[in-house]
């Protein structure tokens, strides 16, 4: 029952998808499964903040590590939640609100990476084999290229940027997709006929 | 200790300072170096010219606020251009915060530009539901969309709405995506391909190469690619905006960064060079 | 006031993020990184909640009386069992249920995709590169053939080739990775500088 | 009877579950010869925990930020197995970095069976499974403290990761480690190549786990995978023969149309 259950859901609505798009049969039913698919989906929205609340309530009763910002973020959570719930996402406080966090946040959050990446440029990125030098040597091309002083300095780097992103990219990124998507169809089979049961990790 | 050791060994933070010297500098007092423009963003150039007087444009938005410096010039650009051609703009996200970062930058162009939402271009706010929900959008596209707009109002109270019912009405089809799995490739599978919908997409330099071969084949029609690829479009549009005004101090970085792999890598050979005649093993790099 | 206290707010967290490398990882970056975290899953509910399951629920459910939509929001919620740990295996049904379509449409519209990758890769061996297009795509296929042992000449150099392809390939995606980077640091000084400081040109 | 142009899809389809369903059942009843050829980066795995042996220095290994559900996950775990292994053969001590919390007690438990099978049950060190924070920087700064506080030797990265990628393979470089790195994850396989000594590219992880446990499973997709692989050799060769005798729009409209 905790095994075969979930399998005959995921047998069941793979094989009538399945038959029904490639002999185009029965349209309603697989819209109708199509609407099931994003309604369940759409519910679990909460699924974050259980997690999220769960985990930091933990935090603050064990006094562990940062507990009083777990304090801060279930204050932040809950609150804006509320507000967005009864206002609406496009209020002007919960949008504001938004523009002045969420959005100078996460566009900071990644840009740490730049620092990053200008001391691995000294320390890491080492030619040691013949890979890595090929690898280094079509980057730097590509730096050059796609940067307006490249071509300033020489206007033969926008046009091996142009070769390399074209040509010798597209191939082997073409390639990788073919072995990407093969991967999938496998997957896919191997979910299909029960080899691969993704989801009983869940609740052992 | 030989000098690559000594900058070797150097605290981090020196480098930091370095690079926002760098960056900081051209932002500040800009050196105006030409920028030619990519086969890539041209095709996209045209592709929207080509979209008949009046036609509809259905936009999907599916980056977050990590990318916005890419990626909002790029769609703030697009509605300069399709504005200023009198096309109309349908655009909804299906990544949760797509929808929030783009309502003010959107809404903003429009007022500039005398324009009325709700004809003139609408905000369907977050759908769920991935490529099924992609799916669900040429099926019906009110059910895809939910029937309202990013604030609650009823599609059928939009003008811009009345006789969209379908993906297949729309005239082009305009991926702005930073996500992976790339949403773009799941709009070519369930929707441009199957139901022969042309399509062009906007995105980041990271996800740019392994894009490419879906432009190669004709099946992106034109592709933007990260804020070069908006600094080419600011400039073929003559709108020159934020993603210009950078490329500059773009262009410091990257030699910058260039001139750092170098210096290293001479420094690992001059190393390598002196320890040659010392006995093997032990060393570390 | 509203707008010059948000280029403030925006500045803050922006350079209480930089702390954490500029500085080290301290008190200010995790605040900064704690408010992001309660903002950005409160947002994905009120989206959710106001932009699709409030008007379907009011469309379809009340107004037209789809009540079979009711069953779909129920397998939704089973999700929530997980975090009781005696029930938790019900939380598989809705999970077996969304693999099942994932895999059917991984199977019916996946290989659209795949065979007009492939035809789109005859290309006329009458230009030099599309001769070197081809070589790439098949050399990087081959390169990635694990059943097949790398002992005669041909497959040697087939994949010694496919990795130079791959390899000149990543050089491009190494170099589009670096410029995204630098581009959003760019953006947060062009922020600082311009909408903050305002020392630099608008 | 199909669906427009669906014709060659199904037919897709079908050759591939056939092919999967004939090769594991080749391979579970051990009928099948298939060798999965070795991945040159699992050489330097061996060589790199010899050399830590050696300095007497700890090996890392970092399993990336995949959940249960990602195949790259389960791949990794494959190797670490392997790699406890013979971190308990040669007395090496082992620190292995979880940058997730659900995913913690399974590989604490993969490393302690390592040891148990090598019967060096009682040298498996609980503390050295280590795990973190769960916020995305939280972890990775610990990481790369940790690195050069124990002075990592030989650093194995297997698996999805993101950003964190650079910052780990800087961090292992400046402390003088060797690194072998392995993801599918396309845009950060550069990252390894550039710093690594030695990197596993796309999908070779998942050939690499199945070299390593002979699992039927995994090898009978290996195999598949190469027949499919083998297929579209041959229709892009007679797609490209026919194209330059200027006869390939038959094929080209079968293929897209039929």
């Amino acid at each position: 029952m905790k095994k075969t259950l979930p399998f005959i859901l995921t047998f069941v609505s793979a094989l009538t998808i399945t038959v029904c798009v490639f002999f185009d049969l029965a349209p309603a039913l697989v819209e109708e499964i199509d609407k099931w698919f994003i309604l369940s989906g759409a519910v679990v929205c909460c699924i974050g903040l259980v997690n999220l609340t769960t985990v930091h309530a933990r935090n603050i009763k064990r006094r562990g590590r940062d507990w009083d910002l777990s304090y801060v973020l279930l204050f932040i959570t809950f609150a804006y939640l509320v507000l967005g719930i009864v206002a609406g996402p496009t209020h002007p406080l919960y949008a504001w609100i938004f523009d002045s966090t969420a959005v100078p946040l996460g566009a900071t959050f990644y840009s740490v990476l730049s620092f990053y990446i200008v001391s691995a440029a000294y320390r890491a990125f080492r030619a040691k084999t013949r890979d890595a030098a090929i690898l280094l040597v079509s980057g730097i091309i590509v730096l050059l290229g796609n940067a307006p002083i490249g071509e300033v300095i020489y206007p033969g780097f926008g046009t091996a940027t142009k070769w390399i992103m074209d040509i010798a990219n597209t191939a082997a990124m073409r390639a990788v997709i073919f072995g990407a998507t093969i991967g999938s169809f496998i997957t896919a089979i191997r979910v299909f006929l029960g080899i691969d049961r993704p989801y009983t990790a869940a609740g052992e | 200790m030989s000098i690559w050791e000594k900058l070797s060994s150097l605290d981090r933070r020196y480098y930091y300072v370095v690079l926002i010297l760098v960056v900081a500098l051209p932002i500040i007092k800009p050196w105006g170096l030409p920028i030619r423009v990519g086969s890539t963003t041209e095709d996209f150039w045209k592709t929207v010219e080509a979209v008949p007087e009046g036609g509809t444009i259905a936009l999907a938005i599916d980056y977050r606020s990590d990318c916005i410096v890419e990626l909002n010039p790029q769609v703030v650009t697009l509605f300069r251009q399709a504005f200023a051609r009198n096309l109309k703009i349908i655009m909804w996200s299906n990544v949760d915060e797509g929808a929030n970062v783009t309502e003010p930058i959107t809404r903003a162009v429009g007022n500039e530009m005398g324009k009325t939402y709700g004809v003139d271009w609408v905000n369907l706010g977050y759908k769920p539901g991935g490529e099924v929900t992609m799916k669900k959008m040429v099926d019906n596209f009110w059910e895809g969309a939910a029937y309202v707009d990013m604030q609650g109002t009823p599609l059928q109270d939009l003008p811009i709405m009345q006789g969209f019912s379908s993906l297949r009405d729309a005239d082009l089809l305009i991926d702005m995506m930073a996500v992976v799995p790339s949403p773009a490739q799941n709009y070519l599978k369930m929707v441009s391909i199957p139901y022969g919908i042309p399509m062009a997409i906007g995105t980041t330099a990271i996800q740019a190469p392994t894009e490419m071969p879906f432009y190669s084949s004709g099946q992106y029609k034109g592709m933007l690619a990260g804020l070069r690829g908006a600094a080419e479009y600011e400039f073929l549009t003559r709108n020159p905006g934020s993603a210009m005004m950078g490329m500059d101090a773009q262009s410091a970085a990257h030699i910058l960064v260039i001139v750092l792999i170098a210096l290293g890598n001479i420094g690992h050979m001059m190393d390598k060079k002196k320890r040659a005649g010392a006995p093997v093993g032990g060393g570390s790099k | 006031m509203s707008a010059t206290l948000q280029i403030w707010l925006s500045a803050f967290f922006t350079i209480a993020i930089y702390t954490l490398v500029l500085y080290k990882d301290n008190k200010v970056f995790r605040f900064a990184e704690t408010v992001m975290i309660g903002i950005t899953a409160a947002n994905g509910i009120v989206v959710t909640y106001h932009n699709y399951i409030r008007p379907v629920v009011a469309v379809d459910i009340v107004q037209q009386g789809k009540y079979l939509q009711l069953i779909p929001i129920l397998i939704g919620l089973l999700m929530y069992t997980r975090f009781v740990r005696s029930i938790a295996w019900v939380s598989r049904i809705p999970m077996g249920f969304w693999v099942g379509v994932g895999a059917a449409y991984i199977l019916t519209r996946n290989p659209g995709v795949f065979i007009s990758q492939i035809t789109a890769s005859f290309l006329a061996l009458n230009k030099l590169n599309n001769v070197v297009f081809v070589v790439g795509v098949i050399s990087v296929v081959v390169y990635f053939y694990f059943t097949v042992p790398i002992r005669s000449a041909p497959m040697k150099g087939m994949t010694t080739l496919g990795k130079a392809f791959l390899l000149v390939s990543f050089g491009a995606t190494f170099a589009s990775t670096v410029m995204s980077r630098i581009s959003l640091l760019l953006g947060r000084l062009q922020f600082l500088l311009q909408d903050w400081l305002r020392i630099a040109g608008v | 009877m199909f669906a427009d142009g669906m014709g060659v899809d199904f037919l897709l389809i079908a050759f591939l579950m056939v092919a999967v369903g004939y090769a594991l059942e080749r391979t579970k009843k051990g009928l099948a010869k298939w060798q999965i050829r070795k991945i040159p980066g699992l050489d330097a795995i061996e060589e790199g925990i010899g050399r830590a042996t050696e300095m007497d220095r700890p090996v890392f290994y970092l399993p990336g930020s995949g959940g249960f559900s990602d195949p790259q996950l389960l791949a990794s775990m494959a190797v670490l197995s392997e790699v406890a292994k013979v971190t308990a053969r040669y007395d090496t001590r082992l620190i292995v970095c979880v940058p997730m919390s659900s995913v913690y007690p399974v590989i604490e438990e993969v490393v302690r069976q390592a040891y148990v099978s090598e019967g060096k049950a009682e040298r498996f060190r609980a503390e050295d499974v280590r795990w973190f924070s769960d916020h995305y920087f939280g972890y990775a700064i610990a990481i790369i403290g940790l690195m050069f506080k124990e002075k990592v030797a030989t650093n194995i990265m297997i698996g999805t990761f993101a950003f964190d990628a650079l910052m780990y393979a800087e961090a292992a470089n400046q402390a003088g480690a060797i690194q072998v790195g392995g993801t599918a994850a396309t845009t950060q396989i550069p990252f390894f190549v550039a710093a690594c000594d030695y990197a596993l590219i796309g999908e070779e992880i998942y050939a690499a786990a199945a070299y390593l446990t002979k699992d039927p499973v995994r090898v009978a997709t290996i195999v598949a995978e190469d027949w499919a692989k083998f297929l579209v050799t041959g229709l892009v060769v007679l797609g490209v023969l026919l194209q330059t005798a200027g006869k390939a729009d038959g094929l080209r409209n079968f293929l897209n149309q039929w």
